[in-house]
C-alpha cells in the first residue's frame, strides 16, 4: 500500500470525497473543496490545527451533521459504492462504516457494559458476548468497572469506552476522531497497537484525525493536512515525515534540526505556516 | 343612522362559545337567535331591513370575550349584542358594554350584578341562580320534610350564587344541611365526594355541577346504591346530559325559567324552529335554544317599535316602554323605566330518562 | 450594507447601540408605535394593546426560562398575584395607581420566593410541576381570601390617573403599556448585559461550572424567580386593567402555555423575540379568521356548526408547520434575514 | 373501614386511568426525550374512534377492542411520521411547542368531527357493577386496574429483556450517537409512540365507559403529567404508581379533609417527594461531573 | 510557613471507591507542579476537591492557611482559586466575550436593580470588567472570535476560551486540566507559552494535570505522580520520569511499552 505515491492512484477507494464544501447554519463555511481518498485496508490520518475542519468532514462522512444545522453543499462522499450523503446514518453503520465521535459522546446514563452493548446493535447475542470479551482484554479498566455509569468514569475512561464501543461493532472502515484525546501514554500505545492489529488481522480500514502527529503518522500510510477548511498538504506517510514544515509544526522538531524542541524555549512570535502563504 | 344599520340590513352580534364543551351552550343560544332572527325576516324583515348575526367564538376565556365584543363594536360595528358569552364573561365584558353604550342582552348566566345598579343599556332576560336556587330548595324542603341535605357546589361564582339562593331558602324553610362542599372546576371524579354524602346519610342532594360534574355526582350515586332525590340546576338541563348519565338520571329534579321541550310550547317551539332551521341544527335544540330565542325576540320587538328611525337610544326606550313580550318558551317578558331585569318566574320539573326529558312537577 | 463599526473605547463596546443608524431606527420605531392608535379603530387599538400585554409577560417569563433555563408553566400564578395586588391596592383601598403597579410587581416577586424555594433542587420539566402547581395554589388562595379578593366574583378596576392623567381611552392606555412595555425592554437589556444577566445564562448552560467560577446558584434562581414575577406581575395588572375585571377566570392556565408558545416561537432568550413572539401569537386567530373569510359567504354558512373548529386547526396547524420550517423561531427566521442582507450578494 | 376501603378502591380506580396515562408520558420521554403535551388529546380521540365503532357494531367489545388498538397504532404512527420525525434533532422546546400544536388540532377535531356534547359510553358490561364484599366498583374500573398491571408487568419485561429497550433510552439520551450505533431511531419513536397510543388509548376508553365522554376529557392528560414526574419522567414503570399515588391521596383527602383541596393535595405531596428526590420516585438522577 | 495552596491527606470516596486517597500535595506562588497518572486516577477528582465542586470525605485543604471546610463552594473563587475543565463547561450559547465576564463576577457588586438600570457603578464596573476582558482576549490571541457564540468554536478554541475565563476570576492558583489535550504541537506551544506568560507577569502557580509529557517535562518545577487516588512519588520531573512505579502505570516508556504492546496484542489476537 504504502508504495503507492498517491491514494488517487488505487482503482476503486473505499472511501471518497470529492470537492466537498460543507456549510454550517447556511452562513460558516467550515469545509472547501476538500477531496481525500481512504483505500481499503490502509490507515489514514488526517491532521490539523484546531477549527480546521476534521471533526466537520467525518461529521459529513457518517451524516450527523444536519444533526448541527450543516450541510454538504456541493461535492460527494462514497463509501463502498454508497452515496452517503445521501444515506442515513444508521444505513452507512450497517454498511460497516463507525464512528468514535468527538467528545465522546457517551450515554451517560447507561453503565459501561450498556454502552459496549450499544455498540453492537447490530449483532447477535452470541457475536455480543465475544466482542466485549475483546473489548475487556484490550481494555481491563472497563472490565472492572463494567456496571458503573458511564457519565461518572474519568475522562480517559470514558475515552476508552467510546473506542470499544466503535469496535463492538467490528467495523470495515474505523472513523476515529482524536481518539487519544486524554489518555495516558501508555493506553495511547495499547489503542494504536490494537488498531495497528486489527488492520493486519481483519483487514479493517482506518480513516484517523488525530492531534497526536508523532503516533499517527507512525501508524499512518497516507497523511492529509488541513487547514481552514482545505487539504494543505498530502503524502505518504515516510514522506511526510521528512517534510521540514510537518516535522516542526506537528512533530515539534526544531527548524531545520533533529532535536525535539522545549517547551519552555517557545519564542514569542506570531508563526505562519509556509503552505499557507 | 347608528352603526350597524343600513338601508337593506340591520346587523346583530353575539359572543359565545362554540368550541370545546361549553361549546354545547353556545351553539344551542345561536340556533336559538338565528331562528328569532329568521323568523323576523320571513316576515319581511324590519321596515324593509333583513337582519342579520355576526357570531364570535371566544371558547369561554374571558380575554377572548372581551376581544370579541371590541371586535364586534369596533369592526364588525353591530347595532346590538344579543349575548356575551357566559356568567364571568359577562361580568367582564360590562364596562365596555356601558362605556359604548350599545344595546345588550344577557340570555346566560344571569347575576344581579348586571342590572342593579340597572345599566341603561344592559337587558337581562330570565332569572337568576340565586333566584331559582330558593326556589328549588323551597319546593324540595316542602315535598321533603325533616330531609337530610347534601349539597355540591363549584368553587366559582356560580356555586356562590346557589349558595346564596340556598341560604334565602334557609330564612323561609327548614332546611337541615348535613354535608356540604366546594369542588374545583373540571374536576371529574366525584367518587369522596359521594361517599361522603352517603356517610352522611343524605335524603336530597343538590347537584351543582354543570354538565360533566352532575353526569359524574349522579353515576357516582347510581354506584354506590344509593338514592337521594337528587336536583340539578338549569345550566345542565339538556337531554345529552340525561342520556349520558343513563337510567339514573330518571327522577332527577329539576329547575327553569324556560318551559321544558316536553311540555305543549315546547313542542310548539321545536314546530316552529323547524320551519326554519336546518336540518343539522334542529337535533342541537335545547334549552339554551329557548333563552337565546327569547332574549332575541324582544330585542327585536324593540326594534321593530322603531320602524324607520332606528337609533340605540329607540331601542332602548322601547325596551323599557314596550308592552310585555309573549316568546311563547318562558313568561312574558318586560322591562320597566329602571328595570333592567325581567325577573321571569321559574318551574320545577322533574326528568324522565325514557324520553329523555323533564317535565313540570304538578305539586 | 452594514459592516462591522469600529469602536474606539470599551465602554462603546457595552453601549446598547452603536450607530447613528442605528438610533435612527430606533426612533421611527418609537414614532411608529406612538403613530400606531391613529390607524387602527377599537379592536385594533385593543389587539396591539395586548401584543404589548404579553410582550411584556413573556419577556418577563424570558428572564426565568429563556436565561436560566427555569422551565416554567405556572406564570399566571404571578400574573393572578400582580393583578389582584393591583386591583385590591387600588380599587378597594383607594391608593394611588402608582403604589398599584409598585406592589403589583412586588407582591408576585416575593412571592415567587416562595415557589423558588422548593425549586431550587429541580431541573428541566421537573421544574415545570412547582411552578404549575403554584398556579393552581394561587387560584385556590383567591377563593380562600375572600374578604380581600372577593372571591370567585372578582373586583372590578377603572382606567387608572397617573399623576393627575387619566388613562381612560383604549389608545390612552395603550400609550401607557407601551410605555411600561419600553421599560421593560430596557430593563431587560441592561439585565442581559450586566453580570446578573450573565450570571442567569451561565446558571441555563452549566450551572456547575456557574458555581465553580463563584455564581451563588440558590440566590441567583431566586433572583431570576423574583425578577421574572415581578415583571410578570406587571403585566398581569395592565391585564387586569385591560380587562377592566380581575377574576381568577381571567387568568387560565392556557395563558402559561401561551406565553411559553410566544417564548419558543419567538426564539428562546432573546428578548426581541419575545416581542415578536407576541405580536405573532397575539395576531394569528386574526390572520386565520382572515384566511377563513377569504372563502366568502359558504365559510360563513358553516359557521355555526365547524368554523370555530376549523379556525382552532389553522391556528395549530400554523404553529407546527412554522416551527417545522423555522424551529428557532421568529428571531432565527430575523437572524438569517440579516445574514442574508449583510452577506448579499454572497451566500456566506 | 368501609368507607376508607370505598375512598381507596375509587383511588386505585382513577389512579390506574393517571398511571396508564402517566406511563405513556414517560415511556416517549424515555425513549426520545421529548414530552408529549398532546397525549391527553390522543387518549380523547382514541376513546371517541372507540365510541364511534361500538355505536356501529352495536357494541361488539371484541371488535370495539381491536379496531381502536389498531386505531391508536396507527394514529399514533401517522401523528410521530408526519409531525415529531421532522423535527427529530431540533430544539426540545421547539419539539413541545409542536406537540402542543398538536393538542390545539386534535380538541379542534373532536368537536368538528364528532360533536361537544357528553355521551354515556355503553360499551359490554363495562357499566355493570360487581360487588366487592359491599363495595361496589365498575366492571371498567376493574378493567383499568388490571390493565395497568399488565401495562407495568409488559414494560417491566421489555426494559429488562430487550436490546430494543436499551435502544430506546439510547436514542433518549442522545439520539445523534444512538444513530451511529446503527440504531434506526425513527423506528424506536415508532414503537414509543404506538406503545404510548395504546395505553393512554386504553385508559382514555375505559375511563369514557366508567365516568362519561366528553371533549373535556383531554384533562386527563393534565393529571397524569405531574403523576410521571412524581414517579419519574424517564421510570416507565415508576409514573404508573405516581399515578396511583395521586388518584388515592385525591380520594383521601376528598374523603376526610376538603374536597377543594383535592386538586391541591396532588401538588403538595409531588412538591414535598421532589423536595427529597429531584428525580421523582423512580427517576434517574442526571449525570453530573466535571 | 503557610503554602499557597496545601491539601493534607485528603481523601474523596464515591460509593466503594477511593478516587482520592490521602493525597498530601502543597504549592507556592508562581510555581508549577503537574500532576500525572493513569486515567481514572483520580487527578480531575483532585481538582474536584480543591475547587469546591466536590467536598473531601477527609482530609483537609487550606489556601495561604484558611481552611476550605467551612467556606461554601461558590465562594472558593473568591479565595483565589481557578480551573478550567478537562470536558469542557462552558457557557455554550454565550459569546467568548460574555463567557469570559462570567469569571469578573465575583469581583463585580452590581444588584439586580442597579443593573437593570445600568447606570453609576453598575456602568462603571461593566467598563472595568470589559476592559480586563479585552486584555485577556488579546493575550490569548482569541480576537477574531470575540464574538462569537462559543458553542460554535472548534475544540481548542473553546479551551482557549476556559483558559480566559479562569484567568478573569484573578486566580492566585490556576488548576490546568488537560489543557493541551486536543491541540496539535503548534496550539501546544502557543499554550505551553500562555502557561509560562501567566506564571512570570501574574506569579500566579500553577496546578497542571496533562497527559503530554513533553509538556510536563519541559514546563514544570515538580510533578506529582498519582494511581488509584494515591500518591505514587514527587519530585523533580527527571526523577519522577524515571520512577519505576510511574513507569509501570503510566508511562510504560521503552521497555514497559514492548512488554504491555505485544501482550495486549497477544490478547487481543486470541479474542478475534
Ligand atoms: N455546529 C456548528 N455550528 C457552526 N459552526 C461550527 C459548528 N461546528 C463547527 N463549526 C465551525 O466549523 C469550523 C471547523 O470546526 P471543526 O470542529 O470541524 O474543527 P476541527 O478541525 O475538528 O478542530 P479541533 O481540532 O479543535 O477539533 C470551526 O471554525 C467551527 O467554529
Ligand atoms: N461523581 C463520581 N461518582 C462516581 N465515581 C466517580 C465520580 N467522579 C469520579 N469517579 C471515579 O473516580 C475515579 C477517578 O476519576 P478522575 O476523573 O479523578 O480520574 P482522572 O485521574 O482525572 O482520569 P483521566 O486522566 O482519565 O481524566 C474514576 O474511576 C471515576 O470513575
Ligand atoms: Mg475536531
Ligand atoms: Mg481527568
Amino acid at each position: 500500500m504504502s508504495q503507492l505515491s498517491t491514494q488517487s492512484d488505487l482503482v476503486a477507494p473505499f472511501l471518497e470525497i470529492k470537492n466537498a464544501q460543507i456549510i454550517y447554519d447556511n452562513a460558516i463555511e467550515a469545509v472547501r473543496d476538500v477531496s481525500l481518498s481512504v483505500a481499503e485496508g490502509t490507515v489514514v490520518a488526517l491532521l490539523g490545527s484546531n477549527g480546521a475542519g476534521k471533526s466537520t468532514l467525518l461529521k459529513a462522512v457518517t451524516g450527523t451533521l444536519h444533526l448541527e444545522d450543516g450541510d454538504l453543499e456541493k461535492g460527494s462522499i462514497h463509501f463502498a459504492g454508497r452515496d452517503l450523503a445521501r444515506s442515513k446514518t444508521d444505513a452507512i453503520v450497517r454498511d460497516g462504516l463507525v464512528l468514535v465521535p468527538e467528545g465522546r459522546k457517551l450515554f451517560a446514563n447507561m453503565t459501561v457494559e450498556e454502552n459496549l452493548t450499544m455498540g453492537a446493535h447490530l449483532k447477535s447475542a452470541s457475536e455480543l458476548r465475544r466482542l466485549k470479551q475483546t473489548v475487556f482484554e484490550l481494555f481491563p479498566k472497563l472490565k472492572e468497572r463494567r456496571s458503573q455509569t458511564a457519565g461518572y468514569l474519568s475522562g480517559g475512561e470514558q475515552q476508552m469506552v467510546a473506542v470499544g464501543r466503535a469496535l463492538m461493532a467490528e467495523p470495515r472502515l474505523l472513523v476515529l476522531d482524536e481518539p487519544s484525546l486524554g489518555l495516558a501514554p501508555l493506553i495511547i500505545d495499547a489503542i494504536y497497537e490494537t488498531i495497528a492489529l486489527m488492520r493486519r488481522e481483519l483487514n479493517m480500514t482506518v480513516f484517523l484525525v488525530e492531534q497526536n502527529a508523532t503516533q499517527a503518522m507512525n501508524l499512518a500510510d497516507y497523511v492529509y493536512i488541513m487547514e481552514n477548511g482545505r487539504i494543505v498538504l498530502d503524502g505518504p506517510a515516510e514522506k511526510m515525515r521528512t517534510n521540514l514544515d510537518v516535522q516542526e509544526y506537528y512533530l515539534g522538531f526544531s527548524s531545520g534540526g533533529e532535536e525535539r524542541k522545549s517547551f519552555r524555549d517557545i519564542k514569542h512570535y506570531k508563526r505562519r505556516k509556509r503552505w499557507l502563504s | 343612522a347608528e352603526q350597524g344599520i343600513t338601508d337593506t340590513e340591520i346587523l346583530l352580534g353575539d359572543v359565545a362559545p362554540f368550541t370545546g364543551p361549553p361549546g354545547l351552550l353556545g351553539i344551542a343560544h345561536n340556533v336559538g337567535v338565528k331562528l328569532a332572527i329568521a323568523e323576523v325576516n320571513a316576515a319581511g324583515g324590519i321596515a324593509g331591513r333583513q337582519v342579520k348575526l355576526v357570531s364570535e367564538d371566544d371558547g369561554y376565556v374571558t380575554s377572548r370575550t372581551i376581544q370579541s365584543i371590541r371586535k364586534l363594536i369596533g369592526v364588525d360595528k353591530v347595532f346590538a349584542l344579543t349575548a356575551m358569552s357566559g356568567t364571568g364573561q359577562a361580568m367582564a365584558s360590562m364596562p365596555i358594554v356601558k362605556q359604548a353604550g350599545i344595546p345588550a342582552m344577557v340570555p346566560i348566566g344571569q347575576l344581579p350584578a348586571m342590572y342593579e345598579p340597572p345599566i341603561n343599556n344592559v337587558f337581562v332576560v330570565g332569572q337568576t341562580y340565586t333566584e331559582g336556587m330558593r326556589q328549588l330548595a323551597l319546593y324540595l324542603a316542602k315535598t321533603h320534610p325533616g330531609a337530610k341535605w347534601g349539597v355540591i357546589l363549584q368553587d366559582d361564582d356560580y356555586g356562590k350564587a346557589l349558595a346564596d339562593g340556598l341560604e334565602q331558602a334557609q330564612a323561609d324553610a327548614e332546611i337541615n344541611i348535613v354535608f356540604e362542599t366546594k369542588y374545583a372546576r373540571g374536576q371529574k371524579d366525584f367518587a369522596s365526594e359521594m361517599l361522603r354524602v352517603k356517610a352522611a346519610n343524605v335524603d336530597v342532594l343538590i347537584a351543582g355541577g354543570i354538565i360533566s360534574e352532575n353526569i359524574g355526582i349522579v353515576k357516582e350515586a347510581e354506584k354506590l346504591s344509593i338514592t337521594p332525590t337528587i336536583a340539578a340546576f338549569w345550566p345542565g338541563r339538556v337531554p345529552e346530559v340525561l342520556k349520558a348519565i343513563g337510567p339514573a338520571s330518571d327522577g332527577l329534579i329539576g329547575v327553569d325559567y324556560v318551559t321544558p321541550i316536553q311540555s305543549e310550547a315546547g313542542q310548539a317551539f321545536v314546530e316552529l324552529a323547524k320551519n326554519y332551521l336546518s336540518e343539522e341544527e334542529v337535533p342541537r335544540i335545547n334549552r339554551y335554544t329557548m333563552t337565546g330565542y327569547a332574549s332575541t325576540k324582544v330585542l327585536l320587538t324593540a326594534i321593530k317599535a322603531c320602524e324607520t328611525d332606528l337609533t340605540w337610544a329607540c331601542t332602548i326606550e322601547k325596551m323599557q316602554s314596550n308592552p310585555p313580550v309573549e316568546t311563547g318558551v318562558m313568561a312574558p317578558v318586560r322591562f320597566g323605566e329602571d328595570n333592567r331585569f325581567s325577573n321571569s318566574p321559574v318551574t320545577i320539573m322533574r326528568a324522565d330518562f325514557e324520553t329523555l326529558s323533564y317535565s313540570p312537577v304538578k305539586d | 450594507m452594514r459592516s462591522g463599526y469600529f469602536k474606539e473605547t470599551v465602554a462603546e463596546h457595552i453601549n446598547l447601540t452603536d450607530s447613528t443608524l442605528q438610533r435612527i431606527w430606533i426612533l421611527i420605531g418609537l414614532i411608529f408605535v406612538v403613530a400606531l392608535p391613529f390607524y387602527f379603530g377599537l379592536y385594533g387599538i385593543s389587539l396591539i394593546t395586548l401584543m404589548a400585554i404579553s410582550a411584556i409577560g413573556a419577556m418577563g417569563l424570558n428572564i426565568l426560562t429563556g436565561w436560566t433555563g427555569q422551565i416554567s408553566l405556572g406564570q399566571t400564578a404571578f400574573m393572578v398575584l400582580g393583578a389582584y395586588a393591583y386591583a385590591i391596592s387600588v380599587e378597594s383601598w383607594g391608593w394611588p395607581p402608582i403604589i398599584g403597579f409598585a406592589l403589583a410587581g412586588i407582591v408576585p416577586a416575593f412571592a415567587s420566593v416562595l415557589v423558588g424555594v422548593p425549586s431550587l433542587r429541580l431541573k428541566g420539566l421537573y421544574l415545570a410541576i412547582t411552578t404549575l402547581a403554584s398556579a393552581f395554589i394561587v387560584n385556590q388562595l383567591v377563593l380562600e381570601f375572600d374578604g380581600l379578593t372577593n372571591g370567585a366574583s372578582g373586583i372590578f378596576v377603572n382606567r387608572p390617573t397617573i399623576f393627575g392623567y387619566a388613562f381612560d381611552t383604549d389608545a390612552k392606555l395603550f400609550y401607557l403599556v407601551a410605555f411600561i412595555g419600553l421599560l421593560t425592554v430596557l430593563a431587560c437589556l441592561n439585565l442581559r448585559r450586566s453580570r446578573i444577566g450573565r450570571a442567569f445564562i451561565a446558571i441555563r448552560d452549566n450551572d456547575n461550572a456557574a458555581r465553580v467560577m463563584g455564581i451563588d446558584l440558590r440566590a441567583y434562581k431566586l433572583y431570576a424567580f423574583m425578577a421574572s414575577s415581578f415583571i410578570v406581575g406587571i403585566s398581569g395588572a395592565l391585564y387586569g386593567i385591560f380587562l377592566s375585571f380581575v377574576t381568577i377566570d381571567g387568568f387560565p392556565l392556557l395563558l402559561a402555555i401561551e406565553a411559553l408558545a410566544i417564548l419558543i416561537v419567538g426564539g428562546m432568550g432573546s428578548i426581541a423575540g419575545a416581542i415578536l413572539g407576541a405580536i405573532f401569537l397575539v395576531g394569528l386567530p386574526e390572520i386565520t379568521s382572515a384566511i377563513f373569510g377569504m372563502f366568502g359567504e359558504t365559510a360563513k354558512q358553516f359557521l355555526s356548526t365547524g368554523a370555530h373548529e376549523i379556525k382552532g386547526l389553522l391556528y395549530g396547524l400554523v404553529i407546527i408547520l412554522f416551527l417545522r420550517l423555522q424551529p428557532h423561531g421568529l428571531m432565527g427566521l430575523w437572524q438569517d434575514a440579516k445574514r442574508a442582507w449583510t452577506l448579499w450578494p454572497l451566500r456566506y | 373501614m368501609t368507607y376508607l376501603l370505598e375512598l381507596l378502591s375509587s383511588g386505585l380506580a382513577i389512579g390506574a386511568v393517571y398511571g396508564l396515562i402517566a406511563m405513556s408520558f414517560a415511556i416517549i420521554y424515555k425513549s426520545t426525550g421529548l414530552l408529549n403535551f398532546s397525549q391527553g388529546e390522543m387518549s380523547m380521540i382514541i376513546a371517541y374512534v372507540a365510541w364511534s365503532i361500538s355505536t356501529g357494531t352495536d357494541g361488539n367489545p371484541f371488535i370495539v377492542a381491536i379496531g381502536s388498538i389498531g386505531f391508536a397504532i396507527l394514529f399514533a404512527l401517522a401523528v410521530e411520521r408526519i409531525a415529531i420525525r421532522p423535527m427529530m434533532g431540533e430544539p426540545i422546546l421547539s419539539q413541545i411547542m409542536v406537540t402542543i400544536g398538536l393538542s390545539v388540532i386534535f380538541r379542534a377535531l373532536v368537536t368538528l368531527l364528532w360533536d361537544g356534547l357528553p355521551h354515556n359510553m355503553e360499551l359490554a358490561a363495562g357499566n355493570a357493577l360487581v360487588d366487592f364484599g359491599g363495595i361496589q366498583v365498575r366492571v371498567a374500573q376493574i378493567a383499568v386496574v388490571v390493565m395497568l398491571f399488565v401495562a407495568i408487568a409488559g414494560m417491566w419485561t421489555f426494559f429488562r429483556y430487550s436490546r430494543f429497550g436499551l435502544a430506546m433510552r439510547a436514542v433518549a439520551s442522545d439520539d445523534g450517537t444512538a444513530q451511529l450505533m446503527g440504531v434506526k431511531t425513527g423506528r424506536v419513536q415508532m414503537a414509543a409512540w404506538a406503545a404510548s397510543a395504546v395505553m393512554s388509548g386504553t385508559a382514555g376508553v375505559l375511563f369514557a365507559i366508567a365516568f362519561e365522554l366528553s371533549p373535556s376529557l383531554y384533562g386527563l392528560g393534565l393529571k397524569a403529567f405531574p403523576a410521571t414526574i412524581l414517579g419519574g419522567l424517564d421510570s416507565v414503570i415508576g409514573s404508573a404508581f405516581g399515578g396511583l399515588i395521586i388518584g388515592v391521596a385525591e380520594n383521601l383527602v376528598g374523603g376526610y379533609i376538603s374536597s377543594s383541596l383535592k386538586e391541591i393535595a396532588g401538588f403538595v405531596i409531588i412538591i414535598l417527594i421532589l423536595m427529597i428526590r429531584p428525580y421523582g420516585l423512580f427517576g434517574e438522577k442526571r449525570i453530573e461531573r466535571l | 510557613m503557610t503554602a499557597l495552596l496545601r491539601l493534607k491527606d485528603v481523601t474523596r470516596k464515591f460509593g466503594g471507591i477511593n478516587a482520592v486517597n490521602g493525597v498530601s500535595l502543597s504549592i507556592e506562588k508562581g510555581e508549577i507542579v503537574s500532576v500525572i497518572g493513569p486515567n481514572g486516577a483520580g487527578k480531575t477528582t483532585l481538582f474536584n476537591l480543591i475547587s469546591g465542586f466536590l467536598p473531601v470525605t477527609t482530609g483537609s485543604i487550606s489556601v495561604e492557611g484558611r481552611d476550605l471546610a467551612q467556606v461554601p463552594a461558590h465562594k472558593y473563587v473568591q479565595l483565589g482559586i481557578g480551573r478550567t475543565f478537562q470536558n469542557l463547561a462552558l457557557f455554550k450559547h454565550g459569546t467568548v466575550v460574555d463567557n469570559i465576564l462570567v469569571g469578573r463576577h465575583w469581583q463585580m457588586k452590581t444588584s439586580v436593580i442597579e443593573a437593570a438600570l445600568h447606570f453609576g457603578r453598575s456602568r462603571r464596573e461593566e467598563i472595568a470588567a470589559r476592559e480586563r476582558v479585552e486584555e485577556i482576549i488579546e493575550f490569548l490571541e482569541i480576537e477574531h472570535v470575540r464574538d462569537k457564540v462559543v458553542g460554535t468554536l472548534s475544540y481548542g478554541q473553546q479551551k482557549r476560551v476556559e483558559l480566559g475565563r479562569a484567568l478573569a476570576t484573578n486566580p492566585k492558583v490556576l488548576l490546568l486540566d488537560e489543557i493541551v489535550a486536543g491541540m496539535n504541537q503548534e496550539e501546544t506551544e502557543d499554550i505551553a507559552r500562555f502557561i509560562l506568560d501567566i506564571r512570570e507577569e501574574l506569579g500566579v502557580a500553577i496546578l497542571l494535570i496533562e497527559h503530554d509529557m513533553h509538556l510536563v517535562m519541559d514546563i514544570s518545577d515538580r510533578v506529582h505522580a498519582l494511581n488509584f487516588g494515591r500518591t505514587i512519588t514527587e519530585g523533580q520531573p527527571e526523577d519522577v520520569r524515571s520512577h519505576p512505579g510511574v513507569i509501570e502505570a503510566y508511562l510504560g516508556s521503552g521497555g514497559a511499552e514492548q512488554q504491555a504492546g505485544p501482550d495486549h496484542a497477544k490478547a487481543t489476537e486470541a479474542a478475534l
